[in-house]
């Protein structure tokens, strides 16, 4: 694999990811303020997500470096939403036992 | 004794490059090495907080309207506020990583320079908030009490074990924007380092992985407070029915 | 006797404790297996190949089928195991439905037990023998676990929280009861003695322990002294939801969630009463934290889940040499009475009244209903036995 | 094999090795060799062990009479609890990694150093600054929280000295973090040429595997104890169910690390005698690819466990139920581990050295470890022995008959190498024996104690489990007896040890290529690989040619 940061990014992109990033800031508060009930929580986190995303694809240079990272960072997620996902279950599985 | 499985290929020390460390063989290893690296210590830091989001997952779903009042009485403003300043010091890092490959040093120290100075005034903005959750009484521990700005306010207070449970929404609160603010002084302590070293012209193009590295973990602080804000300022601000 | 001082298996005095012992053995039988099997390679593979006799090795890579087969017959055996232990767990977690009760407290380091009939013991447990018991526990403090060997039942016992565990003698002896989850420094002096008896000879127990009246009764008085009947008036337009016939039922909450009214669902509403609030009812119910002790609270929930039409009074299984506690009989059963208004019997409603009646400091709203109440066992006056209540139980 | 060393004759000391590169004691304290640091941190482990093991003795030796009569109650379960958290943070947890793993891991991959030799150092360091919190918790009076820590006793309840020791573990975290994202690194980036994945050693794979564990699971640890200090030392409530909190949570987050933290012990092991089976049975390994995986298995669903710990914790039954699944699972590639191993026994040409002894030692004592496993993953009989002596026993199967043990045989099998002179072969093999005994002694007893229904953690019992316990504490005298010997003849061979050459084992692998001691940069030429491990072929024929 090559040295994967030597790829230059445009100053544009980056601006203009900023830009967006901006905008989904605006838009989140703004929903937040709707009245969307069990929507609310989930268009929240779509929002963060997506930032989130932008942020790792173009500012951390992901989308330009080797696939190795890229699996290093799913591989963390697989691993947290296993934390999330079993404790959560017990949880939420504990109102049905009697 | 056996040597079938090598032979020999270079002198183990051919290097030149005196920034070339010893255990590598070419620069591309080294910087690939330690972007890796990097990442994975990422991946660390996402468990860390891991923990606490799936603390915070587990009570918000236990006590939604406690954490309904909590969140609704912090500063929609400042948080928003502090997420431009965030968003925009990772645009700074960005750049900065950008003149760094260039070559561009003085650049390179503006842009630095300049995630030091939004990062500042994040924390500012932070230390601004605690200054107010501690006036309202809103710090768990002995003092805590979630009514008292309410009564003083003349709202209807809420009831009393909502209010108690929302001590748990302000310790996870106080817990997860803390460690925040902790990645953000260690980061602000490295940047000075680095803008130092870079004013000294340290980071030629081609050398200046520590930059990059520094970038990934200002970026990474930055998606962290992402997601901080939904979930700690936006639980619902909708007027309730 | 050299089995007294040197046992090396442990009692077996409970319906649950020989299944149990079936799957340890079945388990021990392939571990015996497994570890003989491993064993016995290691050895004939150690001397047949040892290098005096076998110089020469023979180089082997490997065989997928035999990979195969190692994976595949492993995982049948443990999948097995799984079932059956999964099928076990679910019988020790669900006690049968004709179970009696006994609340268990643990606190550093002891552990307090009441009987329904408001027997009370301290670091000893009394029961029948043949008669399935359900233990709900709760800590005072930290955590403790409510272990009988003999009976291979255990459960953590946890602050703030109901656990339950059951567990039907066999045999009538005396066994240890274990605190089993580290709780500090008497960790190991939380010990007691469980003593399984015929039931006449608990019945016996029963009456000499000494009980000044059962846990409704108690709970009764509780209950009134904290204002509850104020809201719990069991009316129409009362502000506060009907009690009876609650324990056991499901509950629509205010959110459209529906949930079992348990033991801890009482408790939770006693002290967190804005997390389930009943739907068509108003978040108006202050908080008893801090007001209740744990004895306190069984005693209550135990009053609760005596409110039924139908006079089927759990407590009285154990209890009948003692007062009955609360009796409201034979009402025929009542329709949602969470919901105001959907009620369409009108009995129910007013029989929550004579309870409060008999509360020390009766609130002034409760008065008007009285007169109505049909048949009149309801105050469950100490000593007016109710018919025939007790009479399916002996 | 003595025999080796005998046939090869005139053996010297090679005159550059890492040893002897630089003296004095900057050039230990600063050095950023992997060698060097692994010697630094063989010693400082060893000291916590001896440390751990004093505090085994005095809680056997308590447990010889029913009456707690030797220590006050609060001195027994600070006994007991340091016991545990010095071996487990302070010992098994760093134990093969730090020493075996980083001496051998860039060997073994063919590079120079690891990827970050600094941070390597600075591993220790933060190793030495937590232990040195947790002595200061333990010489000021001690802990007694039990090493699970578990809330609200460890936050709201005891007085004694959590604080120091949480801070203790959780900087001894950091340097686990350090070690596993070293060797991840250095595993994927520092390989030799022609070192392909599937030509590396099976101790590499099994390190790899446990680094993942370090690098995911104990950041988790390290966010659970700061929140235990939070809520200790601020009352923020959070697992404190007086205000809402569950402390239930509390064990979720804990075992999620503690759970796949066995794995992290027990891994490397299971790296240990894959190297040493096929050694000195002369032939290759059976089934290297099955052996590969199922360490990569392991630590993956090692992470999806860790209620197991929790069965009748008050967790909902569905889950329970969940786990209980998954523990099945993670007990395959244990069980495809063992059989492997033992195939690759049959028509060996079987040696039996000192690290073969405990190999297979190994075999056996792991083999009952796990298969005692499934008493405990069978959640209906879980629910009878979870927290009794059965758990105690099981575990000590694993983590004494299994990790410690693979230690023992890894330091034997290595010494050499880090030494450049061999352990004395007859004492060894008399400690080895001496080990087997005395561990069966001790913890076998504990598993019939554990069925009839013994808590851990008592300081007194009901009388008729005193035989018992007599024995397991007669067993741990035969044990102490068993692990000081090497210490005393380890040191003896460093000064009289027969020189031992590069490879007195003929084994292969790239750390017998090399000379013993190693030089500073472990290689005076970058070694090109072409053949896959454990290739015994080419080492046997040669023999024949020798002999």
């Amino acid at each position: 694999m090559s040295a994967g940061g030597d790829h230059i990014v445009s100053p544009k992109i980056y601006v203009t990811i900023w830009l967006i990033l901006l905008a989904f800031t605006g838009i989140t508060v703004w929903a937040a303020f709707q009245h969307f009930g069990i929507f609310n929580p989930i268009v929240a986190l779509a929002i963060a997500c997506t930032k989130a995303t932008l942020v790792i694809l173009f500012f951390m240079h992901v989308k330009y470096s080797p696939k190795m990272i890229a699996l290093v960072i799913g591989c963390g997620l697989f691993f947290l939403s296993i934390l999330m996902v079993l404790t959560c279950a017990d949880y939420i599985s504990r109102a049905w036992a009697t | 004794m056996s040597d079938s499985q090598t032979t020999t290929l270079q002198p183990a020390h051919q290097h030149h490059d005196p920034s070339l460390l010893v255990q590598f063989d070419s620069a591309d290893q080294q910087k690939d090495a330690s972007q890796f690296g990097m990442w994975v210590f990422l991946i660390t830091e996402i468990m860390f907080f891991g923990g606490l989001f799936g603390a915070y997952l587990i009570y918000r779903n236990l006590y939604n309207p406690a954490f309904v009042a909590a969140s609704t009485s912090i500063d929609i403003r400042l948080g928003a506020v502090n997420t431009v300043v965030l968003i925009c010091s990772s645009l700074t890092m960005a750049m900065g990583v950008h003149s760094a490959a260039l070559g561009a040093r003085k650049l390179l120290v503006f842009w630095l320079v300049a995630t030091l100075v939004l990062g500042g005034v994040f924390l500012g903005i932070k230390a601004v908030e605690y200054h107010e959750k501690y006036v309202e009484h809103h710090i768990p521990g002995a003092n805590f009490d979630f009514n008292y700005e309410r009564v003083k306010n003349g709202e209807q207070p809420v009831p009393a074990d909502v209010a108690t449970q929302t001590s748990i929404f302000f310790a996870l609160y106080f817990a997860m924007t803390g460690m925040h603010a902790m990645h953000m002084i260690i980061g602000a302590g490295i940047l000075i380092f680095l803008i130092w070293r870079a004013y000294k012209g340290a980071y030629p193009p081609h050398h200046y992985t520590m930059v990059e590295n520094f970038g990934l973990y200002w970026h990474f602080v930055d998606i962290i407070w992402i997601f901080l804000f939904p979930l700690l300022y936006l639980v619902s601000r909708s007027p309730v029915h | 006797m050299l089995p007294q001082y040197f046992p090396l298996f442990p009692e077996s005095a409970s319906t649950m404790s020989t299944r149990v012992d079936a799957l340890y053995f079945f388990i021990l039988g392939i571990t015996i297996f497994f570890t003989m099997l491993v064993g016995l390679l290691i050895l004939v593979f150690a001397t047949k190949y040892r290098k005096e006799k076998h110089p020469v090795p023979v180089q082997i890579h490997g065989s997928i089928p035999l990979e195969i087969f190692w994976t595949l017959v492993p995982l049948g055996i443990a999948m097995v195991i799984f079932a059956w232990g999964a099928v076990l767990f679910f019988q020790e977690m669900h006690p049968p439905k004709s179970a009696m009760d006994i609340y268990g407290v643990g606190k550093q380091w002891m552990w307090k037990f009441q009987h329904p009939g408001g027997q009370r013991e301290i670091n000893n447990l009394h029961v029948p023998v043949g008669k399935a018991v359900r233990m709900t526990l709760i800590s005072q403090d930290v955590l403790h676990s409510f272990y009988v060997p003999a009976f291979r039942a255990q459960m953590d016992v946890i602050p703030g929280r109901y656990t339950t565990v059951w567990f039907e003698a066999t045999k009538p002896g005396t066994y240890h009861l274990f605190c089993n989850q580290y709780c500090g420094t008497k960790h190991s002096g939380m010990v007691g003695e469980v003593t399984a008896m015929s039931p006449d000879d608990y019945q016996e127990w029963l009456r000499g322990a000494g009980a000044f009246g059962s846990l409704a009764t108690e709970g009764q008085k509780v209950f009134a002294s904290m204002g509850c009947p104020t809201c719990h008036t069991g009316a129409d337009n009362a502000r506060g939801p009907n009690l009876y016939n609650l324990y056991g039922r499901m509950v629509r909450t205010e959110d459209n969630r529906t949930v079992l009214a348990d033991e801890g669902y009482i408790r939770e509403s006693i002290l967190n009463p804005s997390s389930k609030i009943v739907y068509g009812f108003q978040n108006i119910m202050p908080t008893f934290q801090g007001q209740l002790n744990e004895d306190e609270m069984i005693q209550i929930i135990e009053y609760i889940k005596s409110l039924t039409y139908n006079g089927q009074l759990l407590q009285l299984q154990t209890n009948t040499q003692q007062e009955p506690p609360v009796n409201l009989n034979k009402i025929q059963q009542g329709v949602d009475v969470t919901k105001p208004g959907t009620n369409q019997n009108p009995a129910p409603r007013t029989s929550a009244v004579p309870v409060t009646e008999e509360a020390a400091p009766a609130p002034p709203s409760t008065p008007p209903a009285k007169q109505n109440a049909p048949k009149q066992p309801r105050g469950a006056a100490p000593q007016a036995r109710p018919n025939g209540s007790q009479v399916e139980q002996r | 094999m003595s025999t080796a060393t005998q046939n090869s004759l005139a053996l010297e000391m090679p005159s550059d090795t890492y040893l002897n590169s630089s003296y004095g004691v900057k050039s230990w304290f600063l050095t950023g060799d992997h060698k060097r640091i692994a010697v630094m941190y063989i010693v400082s482990i060893s000291l916590m062990f001896l440390l751990g093991g004093i505090f085994a003795t005095l809680v056997r030796l308590e447990l010889l009479t029913p009456q707690g009569d030797l220590f006050q109650s609060d001195t027994y379960n600070k006994l007991f609890t340091m016991h545990g958290v010095v071996m487990v943070f302070g010992f098994l947890v760093p134990s093969i990694p730090v020493t075996l793993g980083n001496f051998l891991i860039p060997i073994m991959v063919g590079a120079r150093d690891l990827a970050f030799p600094k941070i390597n150092l600075a591993s220790w360091y933060i190793y030495i600054i937590g232990m040195a919190f947790m002595l200061a918790a333990i010489i000021s009076g001690g802990v007694d929280t039990g090493w699970t820590f578990y809330t609200p006793l460890s936050t709201q309840y005891l007085t004694t000295h959590v604080m120091f020791t949480a801070i203790g573990i959780l900087i001894a975290g950091f340097s686990s973090i350090f070690t596993g994202l070293n060797f991840i690194v250095t595993v994927h980036r520092m390989r030799a040429p022609g070192m392909t994945w599937f030509r590396l050693p099976l101790f590499v794979w099994a390190n790899y595997a446990a680094s993942i564990i370090m690098v995911l699971g104990t950041p988790v640890l390290a966010i659970t104890l700061i929140l235990v200090a939070l809520e200790r030392g601020l009352g923020i409530g959070i697992f404190n169910p007086a205000m809402g909190g569950d402390p239930v949570l509390f064990q979720h987050l804990f075992w999620f690390y503690s759970h796949p933290a066995v794995y992290i012990m027990i891994l490397p092991g299971f790296g240990v005698i894959s190297e040493i089976i096929p050694c000195f049975a002369r032939k290759r390994i059976f089934g290297y690819s099955a052996i590969a995986f199922s360490s990569i298995a392991i630590a993956v669903f090692g992470f999806l466990v860790w209620a197991h710990h929790m069965f009748i914790a008050g967790i909902s039954t569905y889950s329970a139920l969940i786990f209980s699944f998954v523990t099945f699972l993670v007990a395959i590639p244990s069980a495809i581990k063992v059989f492997n191993w033992t195939a690759t026994l049959y028509k060996g040409s079987i040696h039996f050295d000192t690290p073969m002894l405990y190999a297979l030692a190994f075999i056996g004592l792991f083999t009952i470890g796990g298969l005692t496993g499934l008493f405990l993953g069978a959640i209906g009989v879980d629910v009878h022995v979870t927290a009794t002596y059965f758990v105690v026993a099981h575990f000590h199967y694993v983590m004494v008959g299994g990790m410690l043990v693979a230690y023992l045989a890894g330091m034997h099998f290595w010494w050499p190498k880090m030494t450049g002179r061999m352990y004395p072969e007859a004492p060894a093999k008399l400690s080895a024996l001496i080990v087997f005994i005395g561990f069966n002694l001790t913890f076998f007893p504990q598993f019939i104690l554990g069925y009839m229904g013994m808590p851990r953690r008592y300081h007194s019992y009901p009388p008729e489990f005193q035989v018992l316990n007599v024995l397991s504490s007669a067993g741990a005298s035969v044990l102490a007896v068993g692990l000081l010997m090497p210490m005393f003849y380890m040191l003896w061979s460093l000064k009289y040890g027969e020189v031992a050459g590069n490879n007195p084992y003929r084994a292969t692998g790239l750390e017998w290529q090399t000379t013993s001691p190693p030089p500073t940069h472990n290689f005076h030429e970058t070694p090109i690989v072409t053949q896959e491990a454990y290739d015994y072929e080419s080492q046997t024929e040669e023999v024949e040619v020798v002999g």
